[in-house]
């Protein structure tokens, strides 16, 4: 399964995380340290898995960002591969050509598409076009619930 | 035996500015660092120099910045290190703030600076305010000047004052500044005391001035058989600017001195004779329940009621996730200052033989902080104590005389303050 | 994967392209100031990492120019793309030469001095000609950027140094007229003297004067070279030592912290030669102000000035041993600080100061840092060890610090208690008791072969020793092995001292576990020597292994005398720091040097 | 006053040190507390959305967890915004070990029952990221409820949510029979909830042996829409593939009539799917891991291996690491198989990427057998000077492993492990020392053999010898000397007992050392009575030391020299080590 996914810009940023795991906050603080300065030194060429201590460790770069899944276990890693592609494809619908800044003023929308495209470690939604039409439903219930409960 | 390259790194390690001296460190060994730094402070093993496979990293951190230097060889550390900081003036007095803007943007001044200050990996002249006069920032650069020429001072015997200075008015400005270094017990008993005293003096002499400095230094009094008129003192250990007749110093006891133009720290000294606590800190915590915390604090001046200490600040810590305190203090202004885990007392004024309180009340959450997630800087904060006391000196010091002999003959304005102030000055608490 | 590829579409800030052919372009300019823009923008994409090097022809094209600025941008570039364009950087030559004999005494260093700093070969050996002019140039500062050029040289061609006599003019050198000709000199031939390994650079008492001339009027970064060289000067006799002393003690007052380290240095290994005793004593004393002064520096300073002191102290304990509280921790302190400040506290412990130091200590002991709580913990431990009058003192405050029950303290505190014990035989075991209560907070390897072995040397006086012991065999097959080594030496005191059943069974099946069920075999060798032993002649056995034990030896001073002596002899380098010798940790330079020293040895 | 969320933002982002950050940050952090001190029922979404990004940044939040709480209890008209955030932030700052969590069991229960669709999804949501075991043994009901709701998201998340249950509290798995196979059952399979249905199998079948058989019933289903989707476009469907391949490969292992039933679709899968993007690779991927895993064999694993070669030969580096990751797989089937790209092989372990070598060089250990131990080897050895510490690590530990395994002669296993003990010394872990040293003790005829190589070379130049490789030579000597002492190149006593001086003051040699070292000197001591002065001079200089072992040691055997009579018997050789006593041994670096 997948034991974390994680967001962070080539600087080491972090812009979003999510853990599936029991993990305490120093530790994964730690793991992200330690995976990004690994991921970040790696050439462009090189393949996008990487094996670290027990896990496997599959990113993928768009421009500036890193979107990385650390993964247990003997799964498919090419499918994780295009799963991470598949939620960037949902970010960029929802978002509408998605860039970092979105992420880091509008993280908390970044969340909840996340928590659409991976539930509990494992992909939940397969298809873009339902994913689309999904939010904007939440969305229109976000508004309909209260309008601007957080600002942005 | 010699730093084999200078990098200047932002703080996530990305190279700003690297000067290869030796060509036996490349540049990606900045990445190693980076790596080896992290990987210590994970550890809570951090050190300003580290070795990793046959390289030396030394370091230190300023602003946005890091500043290091590499090598292969057995350098001589103090010396390297010393430089690093000596870096971090000379780019200071050049760019105003040193930090990661003002590097970039003057980033071709500082490879310009990088190579006079050191030639392959040996320091060679650190100066700023001689360096100026032929090393300039594109902002300096309006007064057109012959850049082709290096000023005689760097080579010469007096390296840190130009010929051919021209002053209106001569005047020197003599401030003697001491601070108090305290550390108390929680028992209250104090663990130790001592007068850290500096000179400062800023000097705006034409020419090439000789100075003298006279002071009740008691070595000196007792070598002229004077020792019975007022008050001598005993200063430890005195550390003299480079432009002090080392010498001339161990012989006889005299301060004479060419000085450098504009401001400079002409000496430090040390006296380790134990000093009554100029403000005394009492503070007594209840805390009735896990959530629920009281402070009691007490804060006494010891010196005469005809001082008084000025913007006295005194900083109480509190737990980092101390929720909204209450505050009272029967004197001067309290508030909480999250960002330093502390209250803060300030009082204007605080004439001498004087006591003031403050009682603080605050809560703490309910849900523990996951120990693991607090960032403990790993040690207790003690209650900290800053003041300014004007006109006064703890050891007594006092300068007698400063003669300043130039050949044109002009007659100098000597000007002498006095003041003490706190240094670090710390109580631990339980 | 071809699906990368669309990926670019997401996150996509401009891409940069072609940018090397527009320098290229731009860098044609004939307008001076422009040209001089584009080569900053050249020297501002290497600082980031990009590849310029195929600018280089149009680069150097630049290089022949009044503009000093132009001319060092220039030169910084060539410095780094010459080794990657040799036969390129052949065409400089000839701009270099003619720098070197610029009417401008900057132009001329600075064409040598970049000269120097590129590594081809082919340039090598252009390169002397203006050295050799520059090395008796008019100009001090001429001089002394030649000097360096020559350890420069030296480095890359050696065998072009001794060919063109430089060596010989480094030497003229140290009696320049100019401090700072003297000290770069003295640098470069005193590190032409290491690399080389023969003997190049001998100090004489002719050439002490001078530099001790030139000490007084050169730069601070000069003082250092000067004295760091003084340090393979051997005194005469006694009173050349002294003279030599008199005049750099002045130095301590400096107030760059290299300088005074460095004079230490020189001080310290010269007051060895001295045999006057009314000129050592007090000398000594003169020491020990300038060190504690170095305690009030940044940070990093502190930290190499606590290594220097950590060694200095263990030859010269009396210089520091009324000043304890200038170790003591302030809380500012970064960690590396406090660590080392401990560690002098701990050397210069002693019967008069241990109830301050213990105070201290035992505030440490509350601190959050896990290592700097063990350390301290562990401080008491050896002060109990090395000082015998305050053992129960310090006895007393471990015992406090076990009550707190925080499980790291607890197990620094077993470990060195066991040490107490074999230091005082027979004299504080009455807190054994206590001890047994935090057997279950035991996991760490050395407390936990601590405690086993305490509980084997007192079987006798410990009621229930096999019962506690025989919760640590349950596990022995997963303990480690010095756990385990200890658990079978108690097993065997237990049942020599209490030969009854249960222990009888408990020897059993250590041995049968150490022998037939380990393949360690250091392990396997213990037990069988301890079987035969049991089997043979059990008189014996209880002899050899119940047998009485020296009290062990203090080894808070913990370096042996020819250490401490080479390491006293760096002072203020990183040997000091490391507190290791230099060839340890610095790989040879030279190939070429390393077989010549092995030819030395064979 | 705290500030607005994108202003705070800015504010971060603005601080150009850590400590300005840090200063930030504390500031907000305090103005938040003080903000969930006042209960005036403000609307508290926006702080908590804040503590997400101070989490983020990894500050700690723990005085906000119980505003999230409060925020989900909500029921008012805004309750539904308000909960998401709520449950946003608890997801963030949570974990299952916080006993906060218990509290979190009946809101949950209250919203997976709601009737707003949204609530239950977004609770859903939160139970699947959150679940502790005792949470999914409480609200088990509430989700097999759900999995058969009519809404379809609502349903595709309770499976999901359900597959997160069962890894938390695998008892759960027989509970959740009814509703998983009804999921096959729905007439007009909606794609949608198949991917979960798919992955809940696999679920169930890894913690219930029966449920293996449930699905095998439904193979022809699973075929069937197997079938549909290869009809489609891969980049739709390549999800529901990998995830019907993967419960086939599951309930097929070990059942050949049930592989037999799957191999048409399987080649079909295989021979039309088009590699070139990852969808459509990641699809053939699993498929040739299902064709491996089931054990099938003819023609259907040729092509699977066959698949395998091409990514290999790929220039994609992701298909070379999933051909090398499963091709290791394969070795135990058809070793020849894989031993056909042997070349290939062995050139990935000298690639860029250190990912794809330490796969290859895992598969190459793979590979080695009796037959060619030897010709792998002398590759392997050519890898030891690589100067990445991890990979040789591995590298070290593996040759150890394939060395004790497959020597032909104990003279090869003493030549090769030397080697390795000299040019990699420090990566050799306990265990290979530990059988070295046992084959050493058991191989008679060849001991005289390995204690001269060991001693002449650590003769050579003791103080640079690493540990491991001077406490094996050390016991050695101690144990066979008088090997070393006859025949050819014989040396005398006094010359080893010389080396152990050596040894044991060079400051180098650790306390390991040292301890060997006195147990190896006293069996000299009675071997060679000659020596036995100067060894006692040795040993005695060890008994004040502050070291435990090393202490007892000098301090036994000084008083052992006082007993001569019974030393030759106690001092006898030891019994040879028989190798595979110590399984279970904990296994710690040397």
């Amino acid at each position: 399964m997948i034991e974390f996914i994680l967001l962070v810009n080539r600087q080491g940023k972090v812009r979003l995380t999510r853990w599936y795991t029991t993990t305490s906050q120093k530790e994964r603080a730690k793991i992200t340290r330690q995976i990004v300065s690994q991921i970040t030194h790696r050439g462009s060429k090189l393949c996008n898995v990487l094996e670290w201590q027990d896990k496997k460790i599959i990113y993928r770069k768009y421009a500036s960002l890193y979107f990385i899944a650390g993964v247990s276990g003997y799964e498919n890693e090419l499918s994780i591969l295009e799963a991470l592609h598949h939620f960037v494809e949902s970010l960029d619908k929802y978002f509408g050509n998605v860039c970092e800044l979105d992420l880091i003023y509008n993280f908390h929308k970044a969340y909840f598409v996340l928590d659409e495209v991976f539930l509990g470690g494992v992909l939940l939604e397969t298809s873009a076009n339902v994913m689309e039409k999904k939010l904007e439903a939440q969305e229109r219930m976000m508004d309909a619930a209260k309008a601007g409960l957080i600002d942005s | 035996m010699a730093t084999s390259a200078i990098f200047i790194l932002d703080l996530k390690g990305k190279v700003i500015i690297y000067r290869d001296y030796r060509g036996d460190v490349p540049i990606s060994y900045a990445d190693r660092f980076m790596e080896k730094v992290a990987d210590l402070e994970d550890a809570g093993k951090d050190s300003p120099i580290i070795e990793d496979e046959g390289v030396t990293y030394l370091y230190l951190q300023h602003s946005n910045l890091y500043l290091l230097a590499v090598t292969k060889s057995n350098v001589n550390a103090a010396s390297t290190v010393y430089f690093l900081h000596k870096l971090v003036d000379v780019f200071t007095k050049y760019f105003e703030q040193l930090e990661e803007e003002s590097v970039r943007d003057n980033f071709v001044t500082v490879y310009e600076l990088l190579d006079e200050m050191m030639d392959f990996g040996y320091p060679q002249f650190t100066e700023a305010n001689i360096l100026q006069e032929f090393i300039k920032t594109e902002a300096q650069k309006m007064e057109v000047t012959d850049q082709r020429k290096a000023p005689m001072a760097v080579t010469n015997a007096v390296s840190w004052r130009s010929e051919g200075i021209k002053y209106k008015k001569n005047e020197v400005f003599l401030d003697v500044v001491e601070s108090v270094n305290l550390l108390v017990n929680a028992n209250g008993s104090v663990v130790r005391s001592e007068i850290m005293g500096a000179l400062k003096m800023r000097t705006y002499l034409t020419g090439m001035p000789e100075c003298k400095l006279g002071l009740n230094d008691r070595v000196l009094l007792e070598s002229q058989g004077k020792s019975g008129k007022g008050k001598a003192v005993d200063l430890e250990d005195m550390k003299f600017h480079q432009c002090v007749r080392l010498a001339r110093f161990e012989n006889d006891r005299t301060i004479s001195f060419v000085p450098p133009d504009g401001a400079f720290d002409l000496m430090t000294y040390r006296i380790s004779s134990h000093v009554k606590p100029l403000i005394w800190i009492e503070c007594t915590v209840n805390k009735s329940s896990r959530s629920r915390v009281e402070y009691l604090v007490k804060a006494r001046s010891q010196f005469k009621a005809r001082s008084a200490a000025t913007n006295v600040e005194i900083s109480i810590p509190v737990a980092s996730d101390a929720t909204a305190p209450v505050v009272r203090a029967s004197q001067g202004s309290a508030d909480y200052a999250p960002e330093r885990e502390a209250l803060v007392w300030k009082i204007k004024n605080f004439p001498g033989g004087k006591e003031f309180l403050l009682r603080a009340k605050f809560s703490l959450p309910s849900i523990e902080a996951d120990s693991s997630a607090a960032e403990g800087h790993g040690r207790k904060q003690p209650i900290q104590v800053k003041y300014e006391i004007p006109y006064f000196t703890v050891s007594g010091i006092q300068v007698r005389y400063l003669k300043v002999i130039e050949k044109s003959g002009y007659q100098a304005l000597p000007w002498v303050r006095y003041i003490t102030q706190s240094g670090e000055y710390e109580i631990r608490m339980n | 994967m071809s699906s990368s590829k669309d990926g670019k579409r997401f996150f996509n800030t401009t891409a940069k392209k072609g940018e090397i052919h527009e320098l290229k372009q731009e860098l044609k300019t004939p307008d001076k100031a422009k040209k001089k823009d584009v080569v900053k923008k050249v020297i501002a994409a290497m600082t980031v990492g990009y590849d310029v090097a195929p600018l280089f022809p149009d680069v150097v094209n630049c290089m022949q120019t009044d503009d000093m600025e132009l001319k060092k941008l220039v030169y910084l570039y060539l410095i780094n793309y010459a080794k990657t364009q040799p036969d390129l950087t052949l065409m400089a030559v000839n701009t270099f030469v003619k720098d070197s004999l610029d009417p401008s005494p900057l132009i001329r260093a600075l064409a040598v001095r970049t000269m120097g700093c590129i590594r081809v070969d082919k340039i090598t050996e252009y390169l002397c000609d203006p050295l050799d002019r520059c090395l008796k140039d008019s100009d001090p500062y001429v001089r002394k950027t030649s000097a360096v050029c020559v350890a420069k040289l030296y480095d890359i061609s050696p065998e072009l140094v001794e060919e063109r006599g430089f060596l010989d003019n480094l030497k003229d050198m140290i009696s320049d007229a100019n401090p700072m000709v003297v000290a770069n000199s003295v640098a470069a031939l005193s590190e032409i003297h290491s690399m080389s390994g023969k003997p190049v650079f001998e100090l004489t008492s002719q050439t002490v004067m001078k530099l001790l001339a030139a000490l007084n009027e050169c730069t601070e970064w000069g003082q250092v070279f000067i004295l760091d060289s003084l340090v393979d000067y051997s005194p005469k006799d006694s009173k050349d030592a002294e003279s030599v002393i008199e005049r750099i003690i002045p130095r301590l007052q400096h107030a760059n912290c290299a300088v005074v380290l460095s004079a230490l240095k020189v001080i310290l290994k010269f007051l060895r030669f001295v045999s006057d005793e009314d000129f050592k004593g007090p000398m000594v004393k003169k020491l020990a102000a300038p060190l504690v002064t170095l305690l009030n520096t940044e940070p990093q300073v502190q930290y190499v000035a606590l290594r220097n002191i950590n060694i200095i102290i263990q030859r010269h304990k009396e210089i520091l041993q009324n000043n304890i509280k200038v170790f003591f921790c302030k809380y500012n302190d970064p960690i590396y600080v406090k660590m080392e400040k401990l560690e002098a506290l701990i050397k210069l412990a002693n019967a008069e100061n241990i109830d301050q130091l213990l105070l201290e200590f035992k505030e440490y002991s509350t601190e959050i840092d896990v290592d700097f709580v063990r350390k301290s913990v562990r401080a008491i431990g050896r002060c109990a060890v090395s000082i015998a009058e305050s053992a129960q003192k310090c006895i007393d405050v471990l015992l406090g610090l076990i009550e707190t029950r925080v499980n790291y303290v607890v197990q620094e505190a077993v470990i060195v208690i066991k040490d107490i014990f074999r230091k005082y035989p027979n004299k504080y075991e009455s807190i054994i008791s206590t001890l047994c209560e935090n057997l279950d907070t035991l996991d760490e390897p050395e407390a936990k072969a601590s405690m086993v072995w305490i509980i084997g040397e007192y079987a006798d006086r410990i009621d229930n020793a096999d019962e506690l012991l025989e919760t640590f065999l349950e596990t022995f097959p997963e303990e480690t092995s010095p756990v385990q080594l200890q658990l079978l030496t108690a097993t065997v005191k237990l049942f020599l001292k209490k030969p009854t059943e249960k222990p009888q069974e408990m020897i059993q099946l250590v041995l049968s576990n150490a022998t037939q069920e380990t393949d360690n075999p250091d392990l396997r060798d213990r037990a069988y020597i301890y079987w035969r032993l049991l089997s043979t002649d059990p008189e014996a056995a209880k002899d050899v292994i119940l047998s009485e034990k020296p009290v062990i030896a203090d080894d808070t001073a913990s370096l042996d005398p020819e250490m401490l002596d080479g390491l006293l002899a760096n002072i203020g380098t990183l040997a000091s720091v490391y507190q290791k010798l230099p060839d340890t940790f610095v790989a040879r330079v030279r190939p070429a040097v390393q077989l010549a020293a092995g030819d030395f040895q064979a | 006053m705290t500030t607005r969320i994108r202003e705070f933002i800015k504010q971060v982002r603005d601080c150009k040190t850590a400590a300005e950050e840090r200063a930030v940050i504390a500031k907000e952090s305090a103005a938040l507390r003080t903000l969930f001190k006042q209960s005036d029922g403000k609307s508290k979404a926006a702080s908590i959305a804040k503590l997400v990004y101070l989490h983020m940044l990894g500050y700690p939040t723990h005085f906000g967890q119980m505003e999230c709480l409060k925020l989900i209890a909500q029921n008012n008209s805004n309750s539904y915004a308000e909960k998401r955030i709520g449950y946003l932030g608890l997801m963030s700052l949570l974990d299952e070990s916080q006993e906060i969590l218990m509290l979190l069991t009946n809101s949950l229960s209250v919203d997976l029952n709601s009737k707003n669709d949204f609530v239950v999804r977004t609770a859903l949501g939160a139970l699947a990221n959150l679940c502790s075991t005792e949470m999914a043994r409480d609200l088990s009901m509430d989700v097999r409820k759900l999995m058969l709701s009519r809404s379809h998201p609502i349903q595709e998340k309770a499976v999901v949510c359900a597959v997160r249950l069962i890894q938390k509290c695998p008892e759960l798995a027989v509970e959740f029979k009814d509703e998983a196979l009804a999921l096959l059952d729905l007439k007009n399979n909606c794609i949608v909830s198949l991917h979960g249905t798919m992955l809940l199998g696999v679920e169930i079948c890894k913690h219930e042996p029966e449920a293996v058989s449930w699905y095998a019933d439904k193979l022809d289903v699973m075929v069937r829409i197997l079938r549909k989707c290869i009809m489609q476009p891969v980049v739709r469907t390549c999800f529901i593939q990998q995830k019907i391949l993967h419960l086939m490969r599951v309930i097929g292992k070990g059942n050949t009539d049930l592989t037999d039933r799957m191999s048409d679709v399987l080649a079909e899968v295989a021979s039309k799917t088009d590699p070139s993007r990852t969808a459509g690779s990641s699809v053939l991927y699993e498929c040739v891991r299902t064709i491996i895993e089931t054990g099938s064999v003819g023609g259907l694993r040729v092509l699977a291996v066959n698949i395998l070669g091409k990514f290999l030969g790929s220039r994609d580096s992701n298909l070379r690491f999933a051909a090398l990751q499963t091709l290791k797989r394969v070795v135990n089937l058809d070793a020849n198989a894989v031993l056909r790209h042997k070349s290939v092989i062995m050139l990935c372990i000298k690639d860029t990427d250190i990912s794809i070598r330490t796969k290859a060089l895992e598969l190459a250990f793979e590979l080695v057998s009796e037959k060619n131990v030897e010709v792998f080897m002398s590759d392997f050895l050519g890898f030891l000077d690589d100067d990445d510490s991890h990979f040789k690590t591995e590298l070290v530990g593996k040759i150890c492993l394939v060395v004790e395994t497959f020597a032909p002669t104990p003279i090869w296993y003493i030549d090769i492990m030397t080697e390795v003990l000299l040019r990699a010394g420090k990566y050799v872990n306990e265990s290979a020392f530990r059988s070295f040293a046992a084959l050493i003790s058991t191989a008679a005829d060849d001991q005289g053999y390995a204690v001269k190589k060991l001693f002449s070379i650590i003769s050579y130049e003791p103080e640079k010898s690493n540990e491991v490789l001077l406490i094996l030579s050390l016991w050695c000597i101690g144990e066979f000397a008088l090997e070393l002492t006859e025949g050819e190149d014989a040396v005398t006593s006094s010359e080893i007992v010389s080396v152990f001086d050596r040894v044991m003051r060079s400051g180098g040699s650790t306390k390991v050392v040292i301890e060997y070292a006195l147990t190896a000197l006293v069996k000299l001591s009675d071997r060679y009575p000659e020596t036995a002065p100067r060894i006692k001079e040795l040993i005695l200089g060890y008994n004040a030391s502050s070291h435990l072992e090393i202490q007892q040691r000098s301090c036994e055997f000084r008083r052992l020299f006082n007993h001569q009579k019974i030393l030759p018997q106690v001092l006898e050789a030891m019994p040879p080590i028989l190798s595979g006593v110590a399984e279970g041994e904990g296994a710690e670096g040397a």
